[in-house]
Parts: structure tokens; C-alpha cells; sequence
């Protein structure tokens, strides 16, 4: 369930290369799980930009004067995001959500990973808070191309178990990947689930990494969208059903988070030969 | 600012006032004009959270086809200057779980439903129209005709009135004979009058127009073009003239063919300059994807603009714009001359 | 905030990187790539004012018919979505003194000129290309052929392979026989590249792609159509992906023919888009009325794009897009993948 | 000449039911003369509003620590302008101009009546000053539908010799139309020139009066614009040249200020017959 709601700009601040844009968003708070997202409206009733940009929900207050503010982080992009950022206290936002199917959380206290590339680690603090609460053991790993593409390392580090941070060029943490270290974190903590948010080629590192070590991954992904909410067909990928089927699935709606091991990662952008209905021959 | 809250939904700020918007397109009747455009609502269920889709006018659903298909590969869609290209590659279920699963959901949901279908071949159009027959819960079917044809060079049914027909001709013959068709025709054509003429020939009740205009974007990055599909079908607010002249032309020459409008509908003015041009009923597409409540909401905007304008009965603003010129009225010269 | 400083006029902010902007239509060599769309500019005179109208490719002028023509009445123009319609009707001196005037400023200017020429017969497209054979300053001419044919009920020229032909034969026979020929195309047709292929048949050494999409506005307020002309041109952004996608298929079908593009282009990655797609050229329309030094300003632009992506000449930018899969190149696995 | 120049908002003030904004406008100011007008860019590079604005000169400060600042006087029409009064101190605005021909002067201190309709007042404040400093005469007659939509009595007092106000509803002034009282305004000065601004049928009034009486008329009109700049065509309206031959002119750059008695005000809209190149038979 999901609604429309015109939202208040609270405060935008800078963090490193990002901004956290909080925002009143009454009615949509209440419902959020982590891995939600929102879409928002872009550039006013005359702009030229008819679709809504998704942002993953970073944070929520339900409770407080505004009754329902919550948190998003924006890397700029390109247009659409540059005038996200350059909004300012009380301008309007329209937005929908909260958008999705939610990371699934464990029923026991076994102990999990959270993987975060870039902006991506912003839906892991709720996810992180909430699998504390559950008594799960979270390692967390931050990676990003330098260090102020890195988001919200110190916060994250108070719930975290541990805090391991990677960096390509190495001016923060280790230099390399989030999946250099991601084996080893794992087995130190004998994990039994990865939760992953960010670049599409990391997340099918992760969750093959994963599934070598037979332990479930969670992993959030982003496909251009236009709707958000399910009926225009975008936003697919292939993914594997429990019926052994491929099929393309709506990120909006089946996603953005799915098993990692149900992904063909490497057909991504393409619709393999065997899914459902796949164009045989000369293609549709 | 507070004009950005014209998104909020359809909660009319004034009483609204009172208008007939029944709508009649040929036998079918409908308590509301607005409707949702085919592949930008899928079958309703979603939308049905942001606006109470028995409201409208009726849900016209994704096109079908007889097979389970899984679209094109990725990127299948570009923001566009006020539009966007999209190249889906009609992903969808096939008829059977469509019929089970969509349409028996719209059914128990007591919403209107035109049933959009298409084909890659004559012959699979005759098929989808039999197998809808036997199902009570279908209120018109729109025959999406701007599918290639697989086997004529996937030459595009719509753009050639001899293919546009045979498509129809199979449908109706397959039908129920009362059952309402409207063929939903392609703007990329030479002459839409040449083929609105083979269609009502060929026995459709109506026509759905326009679909989106054929285009294409060029990724300056990879340098390549941006659509895994290539081409794209372009819709929203940049393609609206171009509807309108549509609509306008056909209802020139048809004066009584019943049209469905769409094209970049966005707000009430929007469908009212469509219906003004000879739209029976309007069909919202994209603005779906800027607003989910867009349907509502721009029902309830036509309602106020027609009020406003002195209308009771939204039949009585159809094809208005078509009167015949009364210039006595129009360049009055005692007009109130200082009325900044 | 500072992006807004992009229409201040085409002063760089960078050194410009080394480009070749040099480029060949056929027998034409221009220095540069950037032209003035036909209707746009009149003739360059009022925006000199702005940039030097000397830096950019040529200067593609008003089409000029046989007589001085007052034009439609007003409204002549409506704004739409990201585009604006228009229903000028030509209005023009006359080629005599357009001659007189116009060219001969320009041809003291020292701008390269393209002559666009427009007629209601035949005939009149080849007075004109008569006329011009005695002028010296004409580097090339461009046959507008989206000009009502009043000898066929007003069919537009453009529409049909046959008139289209027609028109371009005319002018070809009466020009001198190495004077560079564009024929101008409607979008609005089944296919354009069986227009193309009638035009280049009939002596067209290139093409100039596209005119506007056929559009019509009905004013909510009058409840009448918004134009005089009742309906107009629709151009502008809007339409950037049509013309993107004729350019596309012209090229595919026609490896060596001229283009000439245009259709939207407000930024140089716009009109760098237009080249990977095959264009030979670019012109600026409706941009100009946003940014009056919309075409220099373009062509820097374009040209910093050009060097960005690592091109020392923009020819070998033409039709980059249309260049074979090279899979390993762009699917590389092994990419920066924490790019954000 | 006119030039393109990013001005700056320094102030928007309400005034009435019109907004007065204060731009920079360096390099602007120095060329403008009374009757000039400027085009400004509307919504921003994503804007879907293509076409910029026309909007009168109403004063200019050449001097001072913006190197030149200007004012116009806006009535909110529709989403343009509204965008333009939605502007905040130091937003940027993309200015052109000065643009088209403004009005012309007496060589003589003549007697001079000014006719404003409605924010029509607005580029004769300039005007009202420059003919004062040449000695003339200078009566102002100022109307509107009411009250509010009167801009600038009170300043336009102070230059004027005499300043009459009508407005349709009474609300101010006397009780209907600027025409009502031009007549007896004209005898008593014996005026030789009227400047008229404001709607179409305002001005073909105030030249037929003022021909009736031997006295020349300037009128600024007001078309719709594409370019503003005299490339598109699509600003014309029906002009009668010294050599009587009537033409449809630019009234961009050929106006927005013409002779009243050239205009062939009852035929605006159309072409008559005798225009030159006027379609024969069936229409263009
Ligand atoms: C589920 C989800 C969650 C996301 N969470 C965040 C987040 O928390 N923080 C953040 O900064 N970004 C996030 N993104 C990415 C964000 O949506 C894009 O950066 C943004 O849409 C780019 O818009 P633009 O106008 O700046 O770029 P442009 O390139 O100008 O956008 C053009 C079009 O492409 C689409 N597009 C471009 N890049 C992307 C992309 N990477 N993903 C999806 N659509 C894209 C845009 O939505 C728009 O329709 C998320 C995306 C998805 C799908
Ligand atoms: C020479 C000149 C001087 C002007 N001076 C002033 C002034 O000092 N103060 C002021 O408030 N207004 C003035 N106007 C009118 C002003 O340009 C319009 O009110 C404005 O363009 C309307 O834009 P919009 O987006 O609000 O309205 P919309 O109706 O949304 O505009 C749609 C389109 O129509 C055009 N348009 C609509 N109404 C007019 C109009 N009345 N005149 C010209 N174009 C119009 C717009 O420019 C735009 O292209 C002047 C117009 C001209 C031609
Ligand atoms: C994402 C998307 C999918 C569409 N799918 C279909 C479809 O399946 N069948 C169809 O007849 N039209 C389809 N259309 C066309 C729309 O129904 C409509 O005719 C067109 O988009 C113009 O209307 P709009 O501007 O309001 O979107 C699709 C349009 C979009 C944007
Ligand atoms: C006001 C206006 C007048 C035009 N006049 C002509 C013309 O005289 N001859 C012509 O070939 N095209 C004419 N065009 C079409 C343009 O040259 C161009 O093909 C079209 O507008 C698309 O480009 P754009 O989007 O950059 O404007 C005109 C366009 C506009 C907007
Ligand atoms: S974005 Fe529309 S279905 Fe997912
Ligand atoms: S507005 Fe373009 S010529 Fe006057």
C-alpha cells in the first residue's frame, strides 16, 4: 500500500559528494520497511521532466510536529537530481510511497552482512537498526569510489558490529572492492544472509559470493523506472522463479529487492532465450 | 506553490458542479468519460491504491496477446522533453491468465474494462477476440493495431488501411456482433482518415487515437542508440498537438464515429480541448507514471472546466470546437475593453 | 543556479579542444556544422546582433516563394509541452526583393547562405531555382516541399514520393547543375525513406530533415481552434526524438546521402545526438527564439562534446552511432564498478 | 541593438494586482528608451516553456552598484508570468533586450495626453519624464476595470500636469473609460500627440479620437511573440505604409510602437484583401 503525498522540504544538507534531503512526508512513514522507496516529482508543474525519480528511504521519525519526516540521500546524477538538490526549506515535493518489496528480514538471530556501495548504504541503517533489535550479529561494509563518495560510515559504525570501509583509490579504509572483503567477513561471522544495495555488477559479486557459501543475499536493485508503481513494464529483469522459470520482473513492484541467487546478473539487459515468452527468431 | 498541490489527488477544494459526464461511444455507455490509456495502468490493481478506479470512465488494459510474452530487453524506456520513448515489447501474461487472473480481479472489483488485444498476425487478432467472447465481464475491446505484422515484414498493421482492415475484419468476425470494437490507430501515417475509413468499413464501432508517434533517442554516453529496441513510441504532453489534430481531422470527416482521445492528457483543460475536438472519451497514459491519481483527478478538473463554461452535459461539449463560426458574438466590438 | 548562465551566449568557459567542425554535404564543404533552420532567422540580419552569424556553418534562410505573400492571419502561434506550433503561411517579400535585400547583405555580411525556396505549383519551385541561377552568393538551395500544392487540392508536396519528385526535378532542371540541392522533408508521412529515395531519384543531393509535425491547439477560453490556420507546425524540443529517429532511418537505408538535421535541437549533445545518428549538418530552429545565440553557442558546445569524447574531426562522428556491436568494448565485466 | 544578458532578481514587490520586479540588467539599461520592451527566459534550462516573455520597460537606474537595473510591471496571465512573480531575490533571469522601436518624441514642446490601460501605464513613466524634460505639456489619463488594477497613479501625478483616473466599476476616479474623457483632455491642452498603451480595442479608440482631432497617436500594441527579436513572423498585424499600401508588420521590431492612424485596427486578427501578397481566392 502505497500513497500520494505533497511533502515539505525540512532540510537539505551536504555529506561528502551527497545530499540528505529530509522532507515531511505525512501518511508514508507509518508503512516504510527498509529497502522502500519513494518516487518524487521533478521540476514543478511546467517541467519539461515528466518522471518521477526513485530514491531509496534513508530514514523515518513517524512522530514528532511534522508528523512523518523522513530521510532521503541523493548523489547527483543529472538533471532531475540537480533540481532535487537545489530545493529549498518549505518548497513542495510530491512523492509516492513507500514504494516496494522490502529487505526480508530473518525469523532467528543469525548473523548477516550489509554490503553498501556508494549512496547504497542509505536503506541499510534502518535494516541495520531493525536487525539488531532482532538479536542478529551485523558486520557492515562500505565501499565506494574515494572517500567522499562514502555515506554515512560513522553512523552506521555505533550499530554495526563491525564497520569494514574499502575504497578504489584507497583514501579511506582498504583500497579495493566490497567484495575483496566480503568473503572473509563473512566467514569470521559464519553469516547466514547478505543484504546488498548498490551498483548492479557489485550486487552480482555479492550474491555470488553468497551463494558460494550458502547463505542467502538480499539485494536491492536499480533499473531505470517510469512508473514506480508497477503498470508500464521498465523497470524488468530476469529472474528466476521458484518454478525454475525465467521471467521479466518489475523492479517496482517484485523488486527492488530479490534473492540473489534468483538474478541472472549476467543477463541483465537482455532478455535470455529461455525466459517466458522470449522472442524466438527475429524477436518481437 | 500552492499550485503544486494540483497533484494531490483528486480532492476537489470547491463543490463541484453539477455535470452529466455520462458519455456514449457508439453502444457503449459509460458514467464517466475518463479513461486509462493501454500499458499505462496495466489492469487497474495497482492504480485502484491511489484513486477508487470504478470512478472513472472505464480501465482499459495492457495489450494482450494469445501467448505469454516477455518484452524487449533493457532500456526499454527515455525521458523525453515533456515525453518519454518507450519500447516494452508488449511484455505480458497471454489471454488464458489474463482472463483468469486481471480480468476476473476487475470483474470482482465491479470496474469497467475495454479490453486491449493485439497480434502479431491476422490471425491470432480473430483468436483473441473468440476467446474474449466467452467472457461476460468485457465492456468494448480496443484493437491495438500498431504491432508488426510477422508476416508482411513486420510492417505495422496501422500504417496501411488494407492491413488495418483485415485486422478489424477478424476481430468483428469473431466476435459478438454487439460486442463494441475500437481500433486504436497509429498517428505515423500519411492520411489517419484514409485508414479511420477502412476500419469503420471493416467494422470497427470506433477509434482509439493516437498511439504514441514513432521515435528514438541516441545515448551521447555509449554513443550508441538508447533502446535496446532502438526506436521507441513517443507519448506525454510534446505529442498533445498532434492527438488533437488527430481527433480533429477524424471528426471533420467522420462527424459521428465515436472517438476515444489520448496523447499527452494532463489536466482537465487537457481532456477538454480533446473532447472540445471531437473525443467522446479520454484516455490518460503517461501523466499515470507523473501522477498516479491522474485519471480521478483530471475527471474531477474536466467536470469544473466544463461547469465553469456554462456546460451541463459533457455530450453537449463534444466536437464544440467544430461549431460553426458566429462572429457576432466572438468580435464583439463593445467588448469591455479594459479588462487587464 | 550557475547552469542557468549556459544561454549567456557562447562564450567558453574552457579552452575549446582542438575539433576539425569542418563538414561535407555533397559538393558543399562548410567550415563548420551549425545552420539556421529555414523560418527561424529570416535572413540573419537581426541575429548578427547576437553572435557573428560568419562563425557558424551557413545561413539557412526564410523560404522565399515567386511573389511578396502577406502570410495567415494571427494567432500565429501557439506554445505547447516543450514545443510551440506555428502557422506563419509564408509570409514573405517575394524573391525579387530578396534577392535585392536580403542576400545582397548577406553576401556583404560574408555569410555562407542556403537559400530555402518555397511554391503552390510546380512551376514556381523552378522560377525560383531560375532566378537564383543568376545570383553568385547562393551556396546552396533547400526546396521546402511542405507547401500545399494548389493545382492537387492542396495535397502537400512532401507527402507523396510522386509530387515530391516532381517538385525536386523542377528545380534540378533549371538550376545550374552543381548547385547542391536539399530537399526538405515532412515527418508526416507512412515512410520517409520512400520520399527520400523519390527525391534523391529526381536530382536532391541531400535532404533536410525534418519540417514540423502537423498539430493543432483548441483554446479552452474561445473553445476554437487557437491558430487562424486552425492548424500549424509543431516543433521544438518535443519533437527531437521524430527527427533523431528519421535521421536514423534515412541513414540506415542511405549510407552516402546529405543529411541535414533538425528538429529540437537546443544543446550541443543534442546536436551531437543528430550526428552519431547520421546528420551531416545541424540547424537550429525554435531554440533561437528561446536563446537568440542558440547556433554559436550550439556549435561551441558541440564542439567541446566532440572533444570530450576524444574526436579530432567531426566527420568521423557522423553516423557513429549506426557503427557494428563491439560486445567486448561495452559489456566489459571487469568495469570500475563502484563507479558512483 | 539589443543585447543577451543573465540579470539578477534584486527585488519583487506587490503592487495592486501587479508585482513590480527589479532586475540587473547590465548593458540593458544604457540603450532603453521609453516604449522599449525586453523578453525574458521562463522556467529554467528544463522548463517546458519554451518561449520567452514581453514585458515593457517601466523604469531603468543606469548607475549605481549594479551597473544597471530594471523594472517592469507584471500582471500575473498565466503560468509564465506566474512563474516570474514565483522569483526570489538573487534568482537569475536570461534578459533580452532593449527591444523594438520605442516612442517618439516631439521635436516641439507640444502639448502631449498619455493613456495608460490597466500595468499599459507602465513605460509611461519614462516617457512622461523625457517629454517634461523637452517642455511639453504632459496630461495622463490613466484606466483600468478597478481600483487595484491601476499601477502607478501616485507617481505618475508627480510628473504629470494632470493626472485623470477612470475605472469601469467607479472603484476609483471617475466612472468608466479612458476614452470617455481623452475628448475634453485633448481640447483643453490642445494637445498634438496622444501615447497611448494597453488593450487592442483601447487603442484603436484613442487614435480615432486623436485623428478626429488632427493630432498624431502612438500605440504601443501588444501581440503574441514567438522570437521578439523579428525572425518568426509571428507578431504581425495589418500597418498601412507611406506609400498606402497596407502590410502586415513585425510589431516586434517594425512596433510594439506605431503610428495609430497606419493601423487598420478593425481588421488586427485578419488580412484584408488588399494587403500585399494577401491570398487570393481559396487562402494560403
Ligand atoms: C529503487 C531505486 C532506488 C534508488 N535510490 C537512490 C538513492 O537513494 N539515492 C540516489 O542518489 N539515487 C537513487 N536511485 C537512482 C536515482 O533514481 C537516479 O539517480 C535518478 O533517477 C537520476 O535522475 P536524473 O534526472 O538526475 O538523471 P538523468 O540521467 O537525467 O535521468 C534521466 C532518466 O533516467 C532515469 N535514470 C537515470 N539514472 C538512473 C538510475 N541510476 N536508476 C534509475 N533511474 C535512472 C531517471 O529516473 C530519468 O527517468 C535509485 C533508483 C532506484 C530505481
Ligand atoms: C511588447 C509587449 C509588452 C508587454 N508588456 C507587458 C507588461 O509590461 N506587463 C505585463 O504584465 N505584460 C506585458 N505584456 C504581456 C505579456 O507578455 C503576457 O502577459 C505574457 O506573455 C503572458 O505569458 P503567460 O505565460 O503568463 O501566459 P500564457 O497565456 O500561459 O502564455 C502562453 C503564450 O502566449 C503568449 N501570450 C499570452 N498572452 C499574451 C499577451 N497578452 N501578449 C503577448 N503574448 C501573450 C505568451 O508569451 C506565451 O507564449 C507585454 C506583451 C508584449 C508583446
Ligand atoms: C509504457 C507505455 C506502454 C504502452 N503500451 C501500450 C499497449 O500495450 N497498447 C497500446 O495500445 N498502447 C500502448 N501505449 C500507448 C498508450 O496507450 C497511448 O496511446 C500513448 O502513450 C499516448 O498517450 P499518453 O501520451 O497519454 O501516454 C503505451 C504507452 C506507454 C507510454
Ligand atoms: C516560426 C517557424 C517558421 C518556419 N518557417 C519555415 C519555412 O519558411 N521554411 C521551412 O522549410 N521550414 C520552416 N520552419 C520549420 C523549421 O525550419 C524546422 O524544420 C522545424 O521548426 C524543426 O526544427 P526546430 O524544432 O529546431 O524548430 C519554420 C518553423 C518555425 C517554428
Ligand atoms: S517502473 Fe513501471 S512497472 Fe516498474
Ligand atoms: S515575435 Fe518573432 S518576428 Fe516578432
Amino acid at each position: 500500500m502505497a500513497v500520494q503525498v505533497t511533502g515539505q522540504v525540512l532540510d537539505i544538507r551536504r555529506a561528502g559528494s551527497y545530499h540528505v534531503l529530509s522532507l515531511t512526508a505525512p501518511g508514508i512513514t507509518e508503512l516504510t520497511r527498509p529497502g522502500h522507496f519513494v518516487t518524487l516529482g521533478i521540476g514543478g508543474e511546467e517541467s519539461s521532466m515528466l518522471l518521477r525519480r526513485a530514491l531509496a528511504i534513508h530514514q523515518v521519525q513517524s512522530r514528532g510536529v511534522y508528523g512523518g519526516t523522513l530521510d532521503i540521500v541523493i548523489g547527483v546524477h543529472g538533471k532531475g537530481t540537480q533540481w532535487l538538490v537545489d530545493r529549498r526549506r518549505h518548497d513542495p515535493i510530491d512523492i509516492v510511497g513507500p514504494l516496494g518489496r522490502p529487505y526480508v528480514l530473518p525469523k532467528e538471530a543469525v548473523s548477516t552482512v550489509l554490503v553498501g556501495g556508494g549512496y547504497g548504504s542509505a536503506p541499510l541503517f534502518m535494516l541495520a537498526e531493525q536487525l539488531r533489535e532482532r538479536g542478529c550479529r551485523v558486520d557492515v561494509i562500505l565501499g565506494a569510489a574515494t572517500e567522499e563518495r562514502l555515506y554515512g560510515a560513522l553512523e552506521l559504525k555505533r550499530v554495526a558490529s563491525t564497520l569494514t570501509i574499502t575504497t578504489d583509490d584507497g583514501s579511506l579504509g582498504q583500497r579495493g572492492r566490497v567484495t575483496d572483503v566480503l568473503p572473509a567477513i563473512m566467514d569470521a561471522s559464519d553469516a547466514a544472509v547478505v543484504y546488498a544495495c548498490g551498483p548492479m555488477p557489485m550486487l552480482q559479486r555479492v550474491s555470488a559470493i553468497a551463494t558460494s557459501r550458502q547463505a542467502y543475499s538480499q539485494c536491492a536493485v536499480e533499473e531505470a523506472m517510469a512508473c514506480g508503481v508497477g503498470v508500464c513494464m521498465t523497470c524488468v529483469l530476469p529472474v528466476i522463479g521458484e518454478d525454475g522459470v525465467t521471467r521479466m520482473l518489475r523492479s517496482c513492484t517484485e523488486g527492488p529487492v530479490f534473492r540473489g541467487d534468483r538474478v541472472r546478473w549476467a543477463d541483465v539487459g537482455t532478455v535470455p532465450s529461455d525466459t517466458l515468452g522470449a522472442p524466438v527468431g527475429g524477436g518481437h | 506553490m500552492t499550485r503544486a498541490l494540483i497533484s494531490q489527488g483528486p480532492v476537489p477544494s470547491a463543490p463541484l458542479p453539477a455535470v452529466d459526464m455520462s458519455t456514449t461511444l457508439g453502444q457503449l455507455h459509460l458514467p464517466a468519460p475518463m479513461l486509462t490509456a493501454s500499458g499505462c495502468a496495466a489492469s487497474g490493481r495497482e492504480l485502484d491504491q491511489f484513486f477508487d478506479i470504478t470512478t472513472i470512465g472505464a480501465i482499459v488494459t495492457k495489450s494482450v496477446m494469445a501467448n505469454p510474452r516477455s518484452g524487449r530487453a533493457t532500456p526499454r524506456m527515455a525521458e523525453t522533453p515533456s515525453g518519454m520513448l518507450n519500447s516494452i515489447g508488449l511484455q505480458g501474461p497471454g489471454i488464458d491468465r489474463f482472463i483468469e487472473h486481471d480480468l476476473a480481479w476487475l470483474e470482482e472489483r465491479g470496474a469497467r474494462v475495454i479490453v486491449s488485444i493485439a497480434g502479431s498476425t491476422v490471425d491470432e487478432y480473430g483468436k483473441l477476440a473468440a476467446r474474449l467472447r466467452t467472457v461476460r465481464s468485457v465492456a468494448g475491446i480496443e484493437i491495438n493495431i500498431s504491432c508488426p505484422n510477422v508476416e508482411d515484414r513486420g510492417q505495422v498493421f496501422a500504417c496501411r488501411a488494407g492491413s488495418a482492415a483485415d485486422v478489424v475484419n477478424a476481430v468483428r468476425r469473431h466476435s459478438d456482433p454487439r460486442m463494441p470494437l475500437f481500433a486504436k490507430l497509429s498517428p505515423d501515417v500519411t492520411d489517419i482518415v484514409e485508414i479511420v475509413d477502412a476500419v469503420v468499413r471493416a467494422g470497427a464501432n470506433g477509434v482509439s487515437v493516437i498511439n504514441t508517434v514513432l521515435g528514438m533517442v541516441i545515448n551521447t554516453d555509449t554513443m550508441r542508440p538508447h533502446l535496446a529496441g532502438i526506436t521507441g513510441g513517443l507519448s506525454g504532453p510534446a505529442i498533445r498537438p498532434v492527438a488533437v489534430r488527430c481527433i480533429w481531422q477524424i471528426r471533420q470527416a467522420f462527424p459521428q464515429v465515436p472517438i476515444i482521445g489520448m496523447g499527452g492528457v494532463r489536466t482537465g483543460l487537457d481532456a477538454l480541448e480533446f473532447i472540445l475536438a471531437g473525443a467522446n472519451a479520454v484516455s490518460v497514459g503517461t501523466s499515470v507514471f507523473h501522477d498516479p491519481s491522474a485519471p480521478a483527478r483530471i475527471q474531477v478538473e474536466l467536470q469544473r472546466a466544463l461547469g465553469e463554461r456554462g456546460f451541463t452535459r459533457l455530450a453537449d461539449a463534444v466536437s464544440h470546437a467544430h461549431r460553426p463560426a458566429d462572429s457576432r458574438a466572438e468580435f464583439d466590438d463593445d467588448i469591455d475593453f479594459i479588462s487587464e
